[in-house]
């Protein structure tokens, strides 16, 4: 048993472990209709992250007195596979996770029409496949499509991905092991329309003006999601249904 | 508690049944297949790469996904020289508006405990071969499988999975010492492949791998896993209902039929079989 | 720590370890009746597997969201104590216990008019005092004693059995001992009026000759289980009520 | 969170209990019994062969059914040198309809906890006489009483059933090396019976062993456990309501004198008492 | 690790290990409407035992199920902070706190006017802060206290204190080293205007007569602990209110 | 799963979220604060004898318990040379008509997830020198947080109960041999104090230190953590709606003056900050 030593993760050139610059995302793959029993479902791959949304409803509140008079509910849960992950995760549902199902739901809250379907219920299930870094901004990112494909009225779509410093400097899209080792990592959700954040955590240790730059450097990934979930709509559906 | 859970009322139930049961009499389903016709099966191994092993299998929409995390631990007292497994079965939220979130209900305990059987009567892996200091140190294999698409049987595509993520397993090499051997890595010693094949029963009538909407309108059914010599390894009869003992006979030879067409697939995506 | 040593289930005379031939049931006993504060209850010993069985209902559903418009719900819970194996069994259900439940409830559903009790529950507990083999199959014995007993209408008794394989004999009714050593394993659950088969498993290996043969042994046993239920309802109701 | 359990609606109570009351002032019961008359007791020991303790108890319809497993393990830190038991009770819903399936609530628990008093402050086993090894190896007892069929008062069967399967419970011999004593068995050592008396009260009246329509009716009742040198062992207050304090001479003299004739019943039938 | 030895807990002047004599109670502190967001709620400190009784309600039965037609249903809960003990408590109930819960609800609901609320719920929080002996009645006394600050119409308050026998003499309110070397514990819940017993519970060998001692060196105890919660209710509702 | 909990209709919560609006474009709250102010902030260390360090603090009539249990372990085996620590919360239901009986719900975790965050990311305990024996013995901290009562914003006094029981804590001194030093103890080494602030949000407008009713009626809020040299060590935005990014230097700028303030009161009470 001796310590781990922590990997260099840029080198001299600001190159990654991986071989992408600091500003780089890294190779992204989103569909929408993925799974035939949900009413909305989507699929989102970044690097090794593959991470599956669900979407059930609205449908009748269960049990009833959980329905809300003037608005639905909205369910979420955020689930990994035993297998995700480095080390075997338990099974059943881990503190993390259920953190994680929190701050999900309270990102796509901001943007659902809840009104329109009083005493209804929306269930929102983020299935992670394999974590690599960035699982829960890829499920929002899933999340807010599999809603989309459930033909649920939205404000707008949210596109999500987070950042981080490692080795001082700030980085797009940590993978696992720069999160492992970083200095800190920041997960961040858009509603890229608006301009506005419906998702915010900081994990580690930054300066205000790299909290800043942080922030600057997410919403340019953001943007690159944000296309490519149009795109993977604009697949599906035509061009007419980007505008959500 | 084992309880019924709530369906369609019987009535509607009452007419597909019947639905279905005039299209048998001539041949036909009600997805266009003969009745001894599996839907589309599709295997993709490795899908995992942080798992050891990994499989995702469709059948038709059915879409399941299984992986092997393995560790290392102690063999039970009684068998000092086998490595262990263990299976677990989630039928995720995702996949179906009659899955609820939350540990496992009496579906996925059946499921995960009738693919161990088909795994460890059918003898599938050498277990002796993953015993590593005998009494004291063995392979653990935790087989954890994930229905992603329910559209009817679960049991078929899970047990296929089970196996194609077991053949394709890559474990790291450890000495009869117990260290680890730096860069080595050996396969799950497989020694058969049992597969299974569900079969639906109405009145007098089969048919093989149910869809969601026959499922809920047979009169019963029943999983069958044959090894490769076509040895009975597991039955489960796996829902309410009769069998007449006049249909047995049938039963296991369309069984034996049907995997033995699966067999083939699985041999020619997964090498082995 | 050493390897257990298979031993020798059945002799050169085809003698078992306790005595019986290959296609003798253990001494069987069963009673009715057995218990005041249940609507419906029955007693079942098979050598020394030991099981009561108590029926409660039809009455309300309850939780109302479970009840169904049409029929009944039956509830079924096989359960065994601590001290009824070698092993203490830890308390709660264990997964094995789960799944008998299902296969034992799903069996009862077969024989059982749901539809004349809708909206209602029936509650069927099924409890292991002593396990020595058979235990799913003297509970479901027992358990369709008890719905008679309760007064529940039914199309016909269930009479259970398992069967077996050791040393390469198929036998009747394998004991703990038989089952633990030997090559399969097969329960059994017959509606013996319509000569059809509500409860099926096996766990273990046969060729499909051994697995026929295997049938029509536990049909030679069920025959047996059957007319001791008969006789234990005869000595509690007389002889009219055989016809349930 | 403890909650009041729904009851028959509360009129209907007051007349069985009034009605119960103007007996009691005859010196009568509803079944016939007088005030201070427990129902038939039996008791069988070793009914179960694969405990190493067992006993079948009932007081009128309830039935109780206590086993014992012995286990080896190590003892608690604070007390090196005994033998360790735990008592575990589950109201099985096969008892009644008011038993739901599923973990102890905290009837079951309370039974289970006022077992455990009995066992532990009168005195009954010779804990040091389980110890095998000081520090390290001791005989754990786990004691698990199921309530199986309920017509009042699981207290007092409960408790003769535990004594009457720890007192016919027999252990594999271990020496004081560890090592198993082939074909030699010990006994559970011993030292006292407490036995209980649970009693009734309406208003100034009381009443031995209620049944069960009588302990819906009872303003409250008490639980009495006694050594056999008539010592105060444990006492539960067991259900809501008042005890007036003019009472409880009277309510530890009947306890008393009930329980000396169980202890002569328990003697004759157990052996020891 | 070695056998603990038993401390001599009086001594030959009869003075217990904390300077008290055997008939003396521990400083004693009780404070009403300590807590702001319940309906009523009282502190009770015992020496160091230090306890919190929070009250809501009357209010709707949930779930709806368990609302009783002609009176309202008491729930209580009996909890113990992880490191109110010497020993870490493990978090979430111990059957102990079980119960607890248990035999201090039935206390109460020996002297709420249940029948004036049908269908509603009245909750009852005991939060045992620290734990040095006689919780349970610190919790009870607390708790009947604020019922009253919560305005629950109840026949009486309720005053507990617990008498134990150490070193063969019967003291009063034993600490936790009394009750944990001592010989016998017996915790009672009084109704002091009726005289009637409420709560009893007794763990430890007392000879008849020394229970006898008990029952009267308790009823000594419950008048000071009754004169504390009046003087406490007193100060702040003023005189008037003491006649609950 | 993660749910919407039943507040109050949308249209109440819409009139006081204008009513509040209204007032911090006069600069005014609902209860007499200005928009930059938080309540009055009581700060108790030493409260609960038995554990080895505890502290109370109130901010307004929001009031948390912290307790602190040290025991002995082993560390993780990827930092054999630090000692360990943990963080729970309970939102009793003591506290709030709100909070359930039960296991903690997402939101007590969420508060313990949050306060080790700031307790981790901030470098609060120097954990190298609660190592005793590296790779084998350690001190462990069990941080419990227990919310008492409940007025709005647990979590800033919750960091503040924590930071301010650790700061006090008393442990027993081990030597390098893992023997106990009889008689010493050592205190928890502390290497900062990480300290929180929370915002609420209407449109354009912020406030710190929501109350209950502010909480209910904001659009959102955010926790924001720094440590002594005012780095960000943690955020979390703790509940549903948007957050323009035009906000963020606001909310940085006023969480670092807030925090300042409540630091210099930490400091004269618990004497490090």
């Amino acid at each position: 048993m001796t310590q781990v030593i922590k990997p260099k993760l840029i080198d001299e050139n600001g190159i990654r472990l991986d071989g992408r610059g600091p500003t780089d995302l890294r190779p992204l793959r989103i569909e929408v209709s993925v799974l035939e029993k949900s009413d909305g479902s989507a699929y989102v791959e970044l690097g090794k992250t593959k991470v599956y949304a669900a979407v059930y409803g609205p449908k009748e509140a269960h049990p009833k007195h959980l329905a809300i008079p003037d608005r639905a509910i909205l369910n979420c849960r955020y689930h990994m596979t035993s297998f995700s992950t480095d080390e075997r995760k338990i099974l059943g549902m881990t503190r993390r996770e259920i953190e994680l199902s929190k701050v999900i739901r309270e990102a796509l809250e901001s943007v659902v029409f809840l009104e329109e379907f009083p005493r209804s219920a929306i269930d929102v299930f983020v299935e992670v496949v394999q974590a690599d870094g960035g699982t829960r901004t890829a499920g929002l990112t899933a999340a807010s499509l599999a809603l989309a494909d459930a033909g649920i009225p939205m404000r707008e779509l949210i596109a999500a991905v987070a950042v981080g410093k490692v080795d001082g400097t700030i980085i797009l899209d940590p993978s696992d092991i720069e999160d492992k080792y970083g200095e800190a990592d920041m997960p961040i959700g858009v509603a890229p329309e608006s301009n506005t954040i419906v998702l915010l955590q900081l994990n580690g240790k930054m300066t205000k003006d790299e909290f800043r730059r942080g922030l600057e450097l997410a919403r340019v990934g953001i943007q690159k999601i944000y296309q490519a979930q149009r795109e993977a709509l604009r697949r599906k559906y035509g061009a007419s249904t980007t505008e959500v | 508690m084992s309880f019924l859970p709530l369906k369609e009322r019987s009535f509607t139930i009452k007419i597909m049944s019947e639905k279905i049961y005039k299209l048998l009499q001539q041949g036909k389903r009600i997805d266009e297949r003969s009745p001894y016709e599996f839907r589309k099966i599709t295997m993709q191994t490795n899908v995992v790469e942080k798992a050891n092993g990994s499989a995702l299998v469709s059948v038709g929409s059915t879409r399941i996904l299984t992986g092997i995390k393995v560790e290392l631990g102690t063999p039970y007292s009684d068998r000092p020289n086998e490595g262990v497994f263990s299976v677990n079965a989630e039928l995720l939220p995702l996949a179906s508006k009659s899955f609820e979130p939350g540990p496992p209900d009496e579906r996925g305990i059946e499921l995960a405990r009738v693919v161990d059987r088909c795994i460890r009567e059918g003898k599938a892996i050498d277990l002796e071969k993953l015993c590593i200091i005998p009494g004291k140190m063995v392979y653990v294999l935790y087989i954890d499988i994930y229905v992603l698409d329910y559209d009817g049987n679960y049991f078929d595509p899970s047990v296929m999975s089970a196996m194609a993520a077991l053949a394709t397993c890559t474990i790291p090499k450890y000495s009869a010492t117990g260290e680890r051997v730096e860069g080595e890595n050996i396969k799950v010693p497989i020694r058969d492949v049992p597969l299974s094949a569900t079969l639906g029963i109405i009145r007098d009538r089969l048919l093989v791998d149910p869809c969601l909407v026959e499922e809920e309108s047979l009169d019963t059914s029943i999983v069958v896993c044959l090894d490769s010599a076509s040895n009975v390894v597991a039955i489960q009869k796996n829902s309410p209902g009769h069998i007449p003992f006049s249909l047995m006979e049938s039963i296991i030879n369309v069984a034996e039929e049907q995997i033995s067409k699966i067999r083939a697939q699985f041999k020619e995506v997964v090498g082995i079989g």
